[in-house]
């Protein structure tokens, strides 16, 4: 009995999972002309409103012999992962088209298993999504080689929510509002006016809610952030990000993420904390965000009882429905560390927010014909009108900014509020390192930032400990 | 009994008055020792009845609170919203879900039942050489994660093993997306399990019943069929239940040997994410669907425990 | 009638054909050892094919190098340094926690016990399978009594075992959020269970806390498992031997000692092996509540490096799991040898 | 202590009646043996005083306690069951010895009875063997040997010796006696063995359909059964029944008429009797010498013959042309006689014999009622005089 | 078809020889019963011939094939369980009718072969019962049942009737007689009961330890056993043994001598025998006019008596200081002889008694080897001439 495709009898040298499994040859562009249904794993979000989406495919020009069916794959992003590795290695034809976490689109790159668009599409279209989308996006969809491997879908980032009725409370007056919608606070200023604002609803009883259980969304997202405000940064500046593994610094040991970490420890246990950061308020956030992630943190400020909240877009969705906050529901980019001049690394400081979002990629493995109906899914994804549709559909975030400004997005209800934002936290949008190392990294990094936070060791401790597995861990893999 | 009691002690009911209820309790309970193990009894039902089925009440309870007042959570639902059971076939076809999980349970439990009973019969009740072995191997199965099986298994089910007899080389089907690729590993896993449940099930049952049986001209095979699995029935629907419920609830094989599609065969626990957002939980959803995907279990539960106590081997022997 | 009928029956029996008859024949006619395996047949390639083939080649993959770029599964072949690296310590950068626990001479002879896989994960299965056992006990000599209504009580009791680990996880998870569940406060407003000092307020990101509240969630749920394993083997005890027992003087614990036990000691010992094994590979349960990084068990390791995914060093580990299991087993089999497994 | 009652003891299953308002009254330190038919209700009976089958109706008395509802450990009770129910588990010793380490006897009292009962019932060297090793019959045995290692104030022994051999069974009725004697216990014994309920009892307790028919010593119940059904029961082969006319002289049916006067008896002319006599008190003419107070001559034609080793069983046909009916749905068969004699005695098939019945002997029960009325005629016509002179003197 | 044939067979368990070296050869039609002590391998023998057990050693031929290695099913037996073996699960009915169902039977034809047997054991009306609802006997005669509805070659039965009454018990043989002769099968009978064995059988095989003692008709067992041990073993009670020498003039013994002419029998002088004589053939001196040929007188002391309705059994003390001894370890007790005498015969405790002995039925046997040597010796005297009647003329 032999395996087909690549496994480990055949070593170093195996095959690539499957039949047909080119991933570089150029795609005829022709649209096709028999009928053509492809299949497209999207999520269980998507696949819900799927009559919608191939409306808008077909108004973006899909040609009418392309059917697209929408599978609603597991919105556990971590299960989806693991379901592609498995279709994708096994060589299977089916799906087409793969909705792919911009957090690890990069190993599927790295081990070719996606279709390279930059040498199968045409490179007009190539170009549009170099030249027009969200940079960060862009980065986290290409390989070591600088081609592109998926075009970004819709990205997401995140802002930090407000109740400015609260806030008025604490004598903050709707200018205010409008200034913080676009100029981002320091974290000084931010813990000062929870602080307040805390004082000032004392029925309120978390000031500041967020997301530090260990989880990945610790090591990807909130400390990201907040390491990235301060001008600190895991590998080095932005250019480290996707590699080159075992060839870069390791620089969590350094003083700007320690002081994120000194920040939010002042923001849960206080100023008298051994590790206190000087000059942030102290105790706005409660112990319970060390065991958080996004629903539970999200729970005690849309019900009511905590005035900032960092989150996603899909919660602007939920906190600003009219049944809920409605007006009364502001959001601003998340506050910062350091500016991005006093910042040691490039492309570090400032408000910075965490790249989120997903990228279409195209399975090798497919027949020519279904790849060849591919391109025209493709095609049509890039006009903005798909894309303001879908931002109508479901809020999902247009992937090029310009498209943020348009009135249609304007218009679309409650998060068409806050797009001024949003767009701040796009044009700041840091990626996670994301690089095939990145799975084993970020279980290391949120346990040892989790622990610090809460007070297990010390943040010097901490870091030098993960400093230390990372160094192991890009050791290993170069 | 308690009549005699106070018939005999005419002269310590006052006494006992003076004990107060729990004193005239404690007498009562030295007298007659049956008592203390009734209340011991009661006690000892009530306490597992509470924890088995407050964990369910609670889930109840984040059923029935709309999911957005999900907060500080108290014993009490906050809000009615009977309507989630409703809303959950509405967002999900859960009732698909849940056949698909039927089947693959009543599938796999027929396979396992069969086979483990062929091999329980044997270790059970044959001598032979290389059965200790052989039950260890067996065994030895189940100590693996069943990640360890993983992609071999999706290779073989995905159409990319090849067998090569000479010059032909045949490829295994491509079975994703349908029943077979979730029913044999999950009857090969569970398989084990069965086997050494109804092997002491089936060592268990007097010789003179098989004998009985083959002499009125059954083969062996009829014999176990007939008279041993029969009155085995504790152990076979006990194994059949265990069985069934590890296939029904079962995730890790099923999501990735099909699309996650209810018409892919996609099981309940697929069904069950399939409310989840990227970041939200519909946690009310979630829960009202578990219990709406518990109850046939249930139903099979109790369906099963009259088999499952039966003691069937009254009256049959004498010796 | 009679006369023409005599031995009628021995002759329609050799008189029957047809392919149907003749493998009957052929069947009864195989030699004890031969009919065992022939039984055996079907349920040995189901296992070969579907489990043996598997392992095997598992077992090949953990003998290459990981391989993370490129289009192969693996790396170049190492022999067994994957092993090597596992048990040095050298590989435990690319799990979650560590394999083994760093040992001392001093009791309890290991540092940190929490932050290794193998100590949490035997902390796990004593815990579990002990506390289940017992209470499944319990529940089954309930559900073995006559009473009424007994039908709903034991419907009651097995259903947790019928709740998909996703869920069991959710009730759980969400009794112990903070802000959501009520058995769970704040360090200014504790609850009872904190109050006790039995978990801190957040507990799920502790690994001690977590590892025992999935003990209890476990345990929850499983000791159905062992409370219907544990009756069905009460049901198959002839009665007649009470009444012998009853009549000889035995009361309801001597019974109970000296009939139940040693009758039921099979299907016990089958019960808590399995649950034994099942406890080593604990692996959803944690996913769900607390996740891998928190609560590593040995599965986890698995699971986490085949995401990463690190295919050899994630055979490794689920071989060196099943070693260990094997360990555990054998001491099981060694001391129970005789008890008729 | 040992003394068990029975008051108006029932026993009802569903539609079955298995005991119906039994009376028993059980002195300490006897033996009884309780007889009766398959499924009359000996087994419940002795369950109900074990205490573990709970009667529907009645009370049950050991010593002087009502023990109707005490669980069975409190009783004081050995049983031997009638389905033997060894442990499965454990091997014969710790089978033997299981009452007794219930009881925490310390290790040698226990090894020194279980070798003592092991040796009353022969299984000596086979104490290490498990249940499923032995034969039926050595299963039994220590189903013995397990009661009576101990000392308890009642045994209850269902069909003890049922699958023993005739001699053990010989040797084990002899140990049970000396048990008896020696324990002075109340033993109640089941058996179906006539020879052991004979020997072995103080008082035969003959049972039918639930009901007690007769408790009395078994030479009583022999000679003087108090009704049809034990008169029938008791004595194997069965005693010969006749039904027939009470005229004014005497008895009188299709072959057979013993003359006396019925007044003498008590019993009014017309009432219909069934007429007794056991096959040992049917003599050939021959041996007329041999019986104090013979009938009058009956011929009667041999039909089969059944040599037993110790004696001959003969059917009689007393109807020539009548058909020998073996199947005993009637209890009296008028046209058959069954006779028993000497080994040695020359008879062959299908002769003409005549015999003579031991009127001393005869029988005589209410046909409707089956209530005895009178046991031997021949004491009934000697007590009455004259009438009775003239009877025998007409013959 | 139906003859059963066993070769040399044995069957060793571990330690135990259960079966050892067996030969038998029964004939189509043939009803055997297999008697002989508890344990000494009835079943064993019986589940061999079944199928249930495969011989250690030899060979078993059922017809003309050997079956040595064939499955039960395909052997054509039925069985009567010792244990019974119903199945719980299934009712009367079910039970009864498992054999016909499996052979696909038509509905009509099980239900009247099921009401047939269920008529023939009588337990007509409880065909819906479940077998833990019937007592002993009610099993055991489903057992019977279930085994007589079907048609086989060959019948075994394990002590089919140990748990009914003597009545039934009756019954159940006429019943067994005449389905023996309706289908002319072959019948393999175990029971414990001698008169079962005497009556039904065309020929008894005794076995002892395993291995085959005698296989004979049952009067030939009876009256020429061919061994110590089945001169013993047949006859209840049994036989009464004296060791003693022959010397010139006969038989000597502690207590008791019979003169014979020993050449004349063919034995040495000198050798050591054992004489046997059945009760039934020890008389008291006043019935001596029964025996044609009766030894000289003997003294004797009456122990104890023994009623057991139809006879008396007498214990003899012949020496007056022995102790009696109940257990039987050595076979004969030279100091003690059983008597049987009629049930009339007036008799005490305590008296002394003269009793002789039939000489035509004295059994001489090696008391070594326990071979025979010798049954009656009045027929040897009578054919030895002078001598014989020398020795009687001396008495
Ligand atoms: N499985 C076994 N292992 C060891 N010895 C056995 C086994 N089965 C039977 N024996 C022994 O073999 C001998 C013959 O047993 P078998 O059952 O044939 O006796 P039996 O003649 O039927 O006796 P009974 O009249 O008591 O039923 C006995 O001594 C018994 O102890
Ligand atoms: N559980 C039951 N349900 C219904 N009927 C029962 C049950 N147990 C016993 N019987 C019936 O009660 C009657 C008496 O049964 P019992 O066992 O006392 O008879 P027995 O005298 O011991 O007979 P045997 O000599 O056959 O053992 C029988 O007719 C039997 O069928
Ligand atoms: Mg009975
Ligand atoms: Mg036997």
């Amino acid at each position: 009995i032999s395996t087909g495709g690549g496994d480990g009898d055949s070593g170093g040298d195996g095959g690539d999972g499957g039949d047909g499994g080119d991933t570089d040859t150029p795609i005829n562009t022709e649209a096709p002309t028999e009928d053509i249904t492809l299949q497209w794993a999207a999520d269980t979000r998507m696949a819900d409103s799927a009559d919608e989406i191939r409306q808008a495919l077909s108004d973006a020009g899909l040609p009418d012999n392309i059917t697209v069916e929408l599978i609603a794959g597991s919105q556990v992003t971590d299960n989806r992962q693991a379901q592609y590795q498995q279709w994708l290695n096994g060589g299977r034809e089916e799906p087409t088209l793969l909705m792919m976490d911009s957090g690890w689109t990069v190993p599927f790159i790295a081990r070719n298993q996606i279709q390279n668009l930059s040498q199968s599409l045409p490179s007009e279209m190539i170009s549009t999504i170099e030249d027009q989308y969200f940079g960060a996006s862009v980065a986290t969809a290409k390989g070591a080689n600088g081609d592109l491997y998926g075009q970004p879908l819709f990205p997401d980032f995140p802002t930090m929510q407000y109740r400015k009725d609260l806030l008025r409370n604490a004598g903050y007056t709707d200018e205010d509002f409008e200034t913080w919608a676009t100029e981002s606070m320091s974290w000084e200023e931010f813990s000062a006016i929870t602080k307040e604002a805390m004082e000032a609803n004392s029925d309120i009883e978390y000031g500041f809610t967020f997301q530090a259980n260990v989880y990945e969304g610790l090591s990807c997202c909130d400390f990201n952030e907040f390491m990235t405000s301060y001008g600190g940064a895991y590998f080095g500046g932005r250019e480290n990000l996707f590699g080159p593994v075992g060839d870069r610094p390791i620089t969590v040991e350094e003083e700007p993420v320690l002081n994120a970490i000194r920040m939010v420890r002042t923001l849960i246990h206080g100023e008298d904390d051994e590790h206190a950061l000087d000059g942030i308020t102290g105790n706005i956030s409660p112990e319970a965000v060390l065991q958080w992630t996004e629903e539970p943190s999200r729970k005690p400020f849309t019900g009511g009882n905590a005035i900032m909240h960092r989150n996603w877009p899909y919660s602007i969705n939920i906190n600003g429905a009219d049944d809920v906050f409605g007006e009364d529901l502001g959001v601003m980019p998340i506050p910062y560390g350091v500016t991005p001049d006093e910042a040691q690394y490039e492309g570090t400081g400032g408000p910075v927010a965490a790249l989120g979002g997903w990228h279409l990629t195209l399975n090798p493995n497919a027949p020519d014909e279904k790849k060849q109906a591919a391109v025209q899914v493709f095609k049509a994804m890039q006009e903005e009108q798909f894309q303001l549709d879908m931002f109508e559909i479901g809020g999902w975030i247009p992937p090029r900014p310009a498209t943020l400004d348009s009135d249609r997005a304007q218009q679309v209800p409650v998060i068409g509020r806050y797009l001024d934002a949003l767009k701040v936290a796009g044009e700041n949008a840091i990626p996670r390192p994301v690089t095939v190392v990145w799975p084993q990294q970020s279980g290391k990094v949120s346990q040892e930032v989790n622990n610090a936070m809460a007070q297990e060791k010390s943040p010097e401790q901490a870091m030098s400990d993960l400093a230390n597995q990372l160094e192991q861990i890009e050791q290993s893999a170069s | 009994m308690s009549n005699e009691n106070s018939g005999i002690n005419l002269g310590s009911d006052d006494a006992e008055m003076k004990r107060g209820p729990f004193g005239r309790w404690v007498n009562k309970a030295i007298k007659n020792p049956d008592r203390v193990y009734r209340a011991m009894f009661y006690v000892a039902t009530v306490f597992f009845l509470v924890t088995t089925l407050f964990p369910f009440y609670w889930l109840l309870v984040i059923a029935l609170t709309p999911n957005r007042l999900i907060t500080n959570m108290g014993l009490l639902p906050k809000g009615f919203n009977p309507a989630v059971f409703i809303e959950m076939f509405e967002r999900v076809p859960f009732h698909l879900y849940m056949f698909n999980s039927f089947v693959l349970g009543i599938t796999t439990t027929i396979i396992v039942l069969l086979l483990a009973s062929l091999a329980g019969y044997v270790f059970g009740r044959l001598r032979f050489r290389g059965k200790g072995a052989l039950m260890l191997g067996i065994l030895a199965i189940s100590y693996f994660p069943p990640a360890a099986f993983l992609i071999p298994l999706f290779e073989l089910f995905t159409g990319n093993t090849a067998i090569s007899l000479g010059a032909i080389t045949i490829s295994s089907p491509d079975l994703f997306n349908t029943p077979a690729p979730m029913v044999f590993p999950f009857s090969a896993l569970l398989l084990p399990l069965s086997i050494f449940i109804l092997t002491t099930f089936y060592g268990q049952i007097p010789d003179g019943l098989e004998d009985a049986a083959r002499v009125e001209g059954t083969t062996r095979l009829g014999a176990l069929f007939r008279v041993i699995v029969p009155l085995s029935a504790p152990g076979v629907a006990t194994a059949g239940v265990l069985t069934f419920i590890a296939v029904y609830n079962e995730f890790f094989f099923s999501f990735l040997m099909n699309n996650g599609e209810a018409s892919s065969w996609a099981p309940i626990v697929a069904g069950i994410l399939k409310y989840q957002g990227q970041f939200d939980t519909p946690y009310n959803l979630m829960a009202a669907a578990s219990i709406v995907g518990v109850l046939p279990v249930a139903i099979l539960v109790i369906i099963a425990q009259e088999r499952i106590v039966s003691g069937l081997t009254a009256g049959a022997l004498k010796e | 009638m009679a006369t023409e009928q005599k031995s009628g029956e021995a002759l329609s029996e050799s008189r029957r054909s047809g392919p149907y008859a003749s493998a009957v024949n052929w069947m009864e006619n195989l030699s004890e050892t031969q009919f065992a395996y022939l039984l055996l047949t079907p349920a040995l390639i189901l296992l070969g094919v579907i489990a043996v083939y598997p392992l095997a080649t598992t077992f090949s993959m953990s003998l290459f190098a990981d391989q993370l770029t490129g289009s192969a599964r693996l790396g170049e072949f190492v022999g067994l340094q994957n092993y090597i690296d596992l048990f040095t310590g050298a590989r435990d950068f690319a799990l979650p926690s560590a394999f083994l626990p760093t040992f001392t001479t001093e009791f309890p002879f290991v540092t940190d016990i929490y932050s290794s896989a193998l100590m949490v994960t035997l902390i796990f299965t004593v815990f579990s399978v002990l506390f289940e056992t017992l209470i499944g006990f319990g529940q089954a000599l309930i559900l073995d009594q006559d009473f009424r209504g007994r039908r709903w009580v034991r419907v009651a009791i097995i259903i947790p075992w019928a709740v998909p680990i996703v869920i069991q996880g959710m009730i759980w998870y969400l009794m112990f959020q903070p802000n959501i569940g009520f058995l769970i406060g704040t360090t200014e407003n504790p609850a009872l269970l904190n109050q006790l000092g039995l978990i801190g307020t957040t507990p799920l990101r502790d690994t001690a806390d977590s590892l025992f509240l999935i003990i209890v969630a476990d345990v929850w749920k499983t000791s159905a498992f062992m409370a219907l394993l544990i009756l069905a083997g009460m049901q198959s005890i002839d009665r007649s031997l009470y009444d012998v027992a009853k009549v000889a003087g035995a009361s309801r614990w001597q019974q109970f000692r000296m009939i139940t036990l040693p009758l039921i000691l099979p299907t016990v010992l089958v019960a808590m092996l399995f649950r034994t094994i099942d406890a080593m590979r604990v692996y959803g349960i944690i996913e769900t509540m607390a996740g891998c990084q928190t609560v590593p068990s040995l599965s986890c390791l698995v699971v986490s490096t085949f995401n990463a995914p690190l295919y050899g060093t994630s055979a490794t580990v689920a071989f060196v799991t099943a070693a260990i299991i094997a360990l555990v087993v054998s001491v099981y089999i060694y001391n129970f040898a005789s008890e008729g497994l | 202590m040992g003394d068990v009652k029975l008051e108006h003891v029932s026993k009802h299953y569903d539609d079955v009646t298995a005991v119906d308002d039994m009376n028993l009254d059980i002195q300490d330190g006897e033996f009884i043996c309780l007889v009766g038919p398959s499924g009359c209700g000996k087994s419940t009976t002795m369950e109900m005083i074990a205490g573990l089958t709970i009667p529907s109706e009645g009370k049950v008395f050991i010593g002087d306690r009502e023990v109707t509802n005490l669980p069975p450990k409190d009783r004081g009770v050995a049983m031997v069951f009638q389905n033997i129910a060894l442990f499965p588990h454990m091997d014969v010793y710790d089978n033997i010895s299981f009452g007794l380490r219930l009881r925490n006897y310390d290790k040698e009292e226990i090894e020194r009875r279980v070798n003592r009962a092991a040796d009353v019932v022969q299984l000596e060297g086979m104490l290490e063997r498990m249940p499923d090793e032995m034969s039926g019959g050595q299963r039994q045995r220590v189903a013995i040997a397990r009661a009576i290692v101990r000392n308890p104030g009642v045994f209850l022994m269902d069909e003890p010796l049922a699958n023993l051999d005739a001699k053990l069974r010989v040797h084990m009725r002899t140990e049970l006696q000396r048990l008896h004697k020696e324990l002075d216990t109340t033993i109640i014994y089941v058996t179906h063995d006539q020879a052991e309920a004979m020997t072995m009892s103080d008082r035969i307790a003959v049972i039918d359909s639930g009901q007690l028919q007769q408790i009395d010593p078994p030479l009583v119940c022999y000679n003087e059964p108090a009704n049809l059904f034990v008169a029938g029961f008791i004595g194997s082969p069965s005693m010969n029944f006749l039904d027939g006319d009470v005229t004014e002289s005497g008895f009188e049916s299709t072959n057979i008429d013993i003359e006396f006067d019925p007044a003498d008896l008590g019993i009014e002319v017309g009432r219909e009797v069934t007429l007794g006599i056991r096959p040992e008190d049917v003599y050939l003419v021959e041996d007329e010498h041999l019986v104090t107070n013979p009938s009058h001559e009956i011929e009667a034609i041999t039909d089969v013959l059944e040599p037993m080793g110790d004696e001959i069983f003969v059917y009689l046909k007393l109807e020539e042309d009548a058909e020998a009916h073996l199947d005993e749905d009637t209890i009296a068969m008028n046209d058959q006689l069954l006779m028993s004699v000497a080994p040695d005695t020359v008879i062959e098939e299908d002769t003409d014999v005549s015999v003579v019945l031991d009127r001393s002997r005869v029988h005589l029960f209410d046909t409707e009622t089956g209530e005895a009325i009178s046991h031997g005629i021949e004491s009934a016509v000697k007590a009455g005089g004259p009438t009775g002179t003239e009877a025998e003197s007409d013959d």
